[in-house]
């Protein structure tokens, strides 16, 4: 496992524009950040750009102005580097596990690495061994649930064993128990996190919180005050713009 | 969302993604039930129907690629062809023309239909990018041009191949390759239908856009 | 029960089930050797005894394997009106013997390749086959990327199957019963999405 | 809009039994329930069952012994008749949303009920307005950000106008802000409503909670009750068969 370094994930100025029904849609505007804590949590509403600003990082998303740095790796120009140090987990694991069975799912993430078949079906299952899920190597991830998904999908990221791993809303479809459980798994990782999230209790446990909001990025800084305004904007309107 | 940027490899993720998940979508609908005609038994089959979506959605060189991923894949045993079968034994049946016939006649669709797709597209350039509802019409209509010529060169292939396999006179093979064809004609038709709404759902399918 | 809930399509390729008989630890050019060489005889042979013959040495693999000959008859129900039409169409036009030979070597193939699909992992499967595409380096192909193309096809059969299924519950549940042809195009609309979810999914795990 | 009558939604001794890939598989057993309160809460660990429960109501599951009941309907003998009665929203809008834009697909529910084009383009347009999406009428769904898609799937079930809302996690994807907005629609809707959730704040809000585990409805009451003894479970292992 690596080293517990640090990367800097990066923008200056980043605008990201879309081609919409009705001309182009301005999807993030003037986002400047440097997030460098080990857990980042990016909160804010719906539609406010919290998941394009996390596929910035991994160049699954490409600006259409401004600096994306991810460490010293511009994303957009070289996306295969970015994506070998950042870990990316979406929130709905059933589109990320790409092989009929969790074993076969991480022995695809172990494919490159890994050149021998034997060694390569080991790690895999001491992989999944440490999520809890080796009885469940040979199901049909059909028959998974929820948050037995959800914990593939993680173990799939971190055989990799990426440098950062960037987190979609990881516990939304996840029951209170499973929820407490990857909250454990994520404490105990050596890897700096970046999640967006709207459980408020998974953004209180990082150490830097980013509030977006209509495409911007209006305020971050410790999680305690950030959430105190994030929830007082949520009741009472936003700051700026007119909120909705 | 954005798809990421074009950089060394000729083909994304997104276009493997793709190419495999039309391969899959060609074997679902060859094994939908399939209904034998004639005595040669080559049956009627949804398989078209793939092509020709496959070669509108996708465009000409994923939809080529995809109709030849299925087919090879078909060869190698899995058993993905009409009635659950699958080998190279079929390479020697009367359908070996058709199933050959796939990847060109996607590759053929394909290219025809995107240029369509984009032609409308850039003709409405002051701002608005998914095709209008009063030029959807238009659009079907060309994919359907686009279509009926991969129904062509499909049914040109497939009578050489029921010759070569079945033995079939230049007469005899016309004959039995005609009763596929109005079948052919509403599945070309069904297909334009669908892809000009897929179109709409994805504006950025046919690259025209980004 | 009047309809399943959730009907599946993921065994209708069929799916790897662990085990340790010979045949799960016989090489896999061996037994698709086999296989390949079983289907061949079938098809050329054009006789219903060669192909009941086949039929009963491949259930009998099945069973010593421990594969559950019931799962596998099971398994094969897609395959029943296929198989009534192509009976009843053997029997009125070529006779009882042709169509004996027709339904009993469709169901020899499917069966023995079905075989070498259960009692192989599916990585194993496509190791095989990016070996056997080794040679394409010459023309500049990546193997590994023919493998990855032929694992995401097979895993996306099932969710198509899916599909349809899920899109009329959705329909239902709404109380609107658009017609079955009307459900055809956001079948196709949800296929588009699934394959762009996973390229993302590709992408972001640096599978390119 | 409908008065505000109860149907009972009822199940005697329910059990459901599926054929999994590796022989049949016990998704419900027993199940004995009445729910006639107006907002009924569904709580369980993920993969317990809560959306099989839910589904036999509108006859997208049925039971494979036992007796089910919406209002006066069987609804395994006549689903259409049930449906007619039951809106029901899934947790994952991409697989309820069946047509390409938003507007297209909210026109789609009024069909039946409004015959006039223009008078149904305004109907759907009010709906968005309400849940505050008018601007995204035109877009594409599956450019649409997660909660914004729920946001459309319900407002196409409520089109319909319905007798009892069944929703399954309605909130799972939802912003703070959008979850309060939502509850604020809930309760100001004149429907019946059982729904299954994760989200405890919302389960709180009902006026009767069930707790289902490995396929049993273990038990029910009132609100405050049911979620003490489901955290305690959570975190100190469930009654009965041993917990995973
Ligand atoms: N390719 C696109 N075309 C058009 N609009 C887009 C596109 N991608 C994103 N958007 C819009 O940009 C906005 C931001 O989307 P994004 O997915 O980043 O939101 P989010 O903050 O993650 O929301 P949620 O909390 O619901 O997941 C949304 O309103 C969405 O409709
Ligand atoms: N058709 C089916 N085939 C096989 N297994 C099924 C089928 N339907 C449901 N199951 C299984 O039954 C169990 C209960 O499923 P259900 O969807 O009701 O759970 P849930 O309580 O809604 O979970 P979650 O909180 O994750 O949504 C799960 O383990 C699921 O895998
Ligand atoms: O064996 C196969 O899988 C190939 C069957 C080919 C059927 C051909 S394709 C063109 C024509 N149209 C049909 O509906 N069937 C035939
Ligand atoms: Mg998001
Ligand atoms: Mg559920």
């Amino acid at each position: 496992m690596e080293p517990p370094h640090r990367e800097s994930l990066y923008c200056a100025d980043v605008t990201v524009t879309v081609e919409g029904p009705r001309g182009p849609v301005t999807v993030l505007e003037g986002v400047d950040c440097e997030f460098t804590a080990r857990r980042t949590a990016v909160v804010g509403l719906n539609g406010s750009g919290k998941s394009t600003l996390l596929r910035l990082f991994n160049g699954l998303v490409t600006p259409s102005s401004g600096v994306v740095r991810t460490g010293n790796v511009d994303p957009a120009a070289f996306p295969r580097h970015a994506r070998s140090l950042v870990g990316f987990v979406f929130t709905d694991p059933a589109s990320q596990i790409l092989m009929p069975t969790p074993l076969e799912d991480i022995e695809l993430s172990l494919r490159r690495g890994v050149r021998d078949r034997a060694e390569r079906t080991e790690q895999a299952m001491a992989w999944l061994r440490r999520l809890g899920l080796e009885d469940r190597a040979h199901h049909s991830v059909f028959d998974l649930s929820g948050g037995e998904r959800q914990l593939v999908a993680l173990a799939a990221v971190l055989a990799v064993e990426p440098r950062v791993l960037v987190l979609d809303e990881p516990t939304t479809l996840l029951d209170l128990r499973n929820r407490l459980r990857l909250r454990q798994l994520l404490d105990g990782l050596p890897q700096q996190q970046l999640l967006s999230t709207h459980d408020l209790d998974l953004a209180a446990s990082a150490d830097h919180v980013a509030v977006v909001h209509e495409a911007r990025l209006i305020d971050q800084g410790p999680p305690e005050r950030m959430l105190h305004l994030y929830r007082h904007w949520c009741e009472n309107g936003f700051p700026g713009k007119t909120a909705a | 969302m954005t798809s990421p940027a074009r950089e060394t490899r000729s083909l994304t993720s997104f276009d493997l993604a793709n190419i495999a998940v039309f391969a899959a979508l060609t074997c679902v609908l060859a094994l939908a039930p399939a209904i034998p005609v004639g005595a040669v038994g080559v049956p009627i089959t949804l398989q078209t129907l793939a092509v020709f979506l496959t070669g509108m959605i996708l465009g000409g060189w994923r939809g080529f690629l995809a109709l030849l991923l299925y087919v090879v894949v078909g060869l190698l045993g899995v058993p993905v062809f009409a009635g659950f079968v699958g080998g190279p034994a079929v390479l020697a049946g009367p359908s070996a023309g058709y199933l050959l016939s796939f990847p060109f006649a996607a590759a053929l669709v394909g290219a025809l239909a995107h240029r369509s797709v984009r032609g409308e597209r850039v003709r409405r350039r002051d701002g608005a990018t998914s095709v209008a509802p009063e030029r959807r019409g238009g659009l079907t209509v060309k994919l359907i041009g686009a279509g009926l010529a991969g129904l062509v060169l499909s049914h040109v292939v497939g009578t050489a191949g029921l010759m070569i396999n079945a033995g079939l006179g230049l007469g005899a093979a016309v004959v039995t390759d005609l009763a596929f064809v109005p079948g052919d004609i509403v599945k070309v038709v069904v297909a334009a239908l669908i892809a000009v709404a897929v179109h709409r759902a994805f504006p950025r399918m046919a690259g025209a856009v980004l | 029960m009047r309809r399943r809930a959730r009907p599946r399509g993921d065994d209708l390729l069929g799916t790897y089930v662990p085990g340790t008989s010979p045949l799960h630890r016989c090489p896999l050019w061996l037994k698709a050797l086999l296989v390949l060489g079983a289907c061949l005889v079938v098809m050329t042979a054009r006789d219903w005894r060669v192909s009941l013959g086949a039929l009963a040495l491949t259930a009998a693999a099945a069973a010593a394997c421990g594969l559950g000959v019931r799962r596998w008859v099971r398994s094969l129900r897609p395959l029943l009106l296929l198989v009534i039409l192509l009976t009843a169409y053997h029997l009125v036009a070529n006779g009882p013997a042709r169509a004996a030979d027709v339904v009993l070597s469709l169901l020899a193939v499917v069966t023995l390749t079905r075989l070498l699909i259960s009692t192989t992992p599916l990585p194993r499967l496509i190791d095989g086959l990016v070996l056997l595409c080794s040679p394409l380096c010459l023309a500049g192909v990546d193997p590994e990327r023919i493998g990855l193309a032929v694992s995401l096809m097979i895993r996306s059969v099932p969710w198509l199957f899916g599909v349809l299924t899920s899109l009329r519950d959705a329909a239902a549940a709404r109380t609107v019963r658009p017609h079955p042809v009307q459900l055809v195009t956001p079948a196709v609309i949800a296929t588009v999405d699934y394959a762009h979810r996973t390229g993302e999914a590709l992408a972001a795990r640096g599978l390119e």
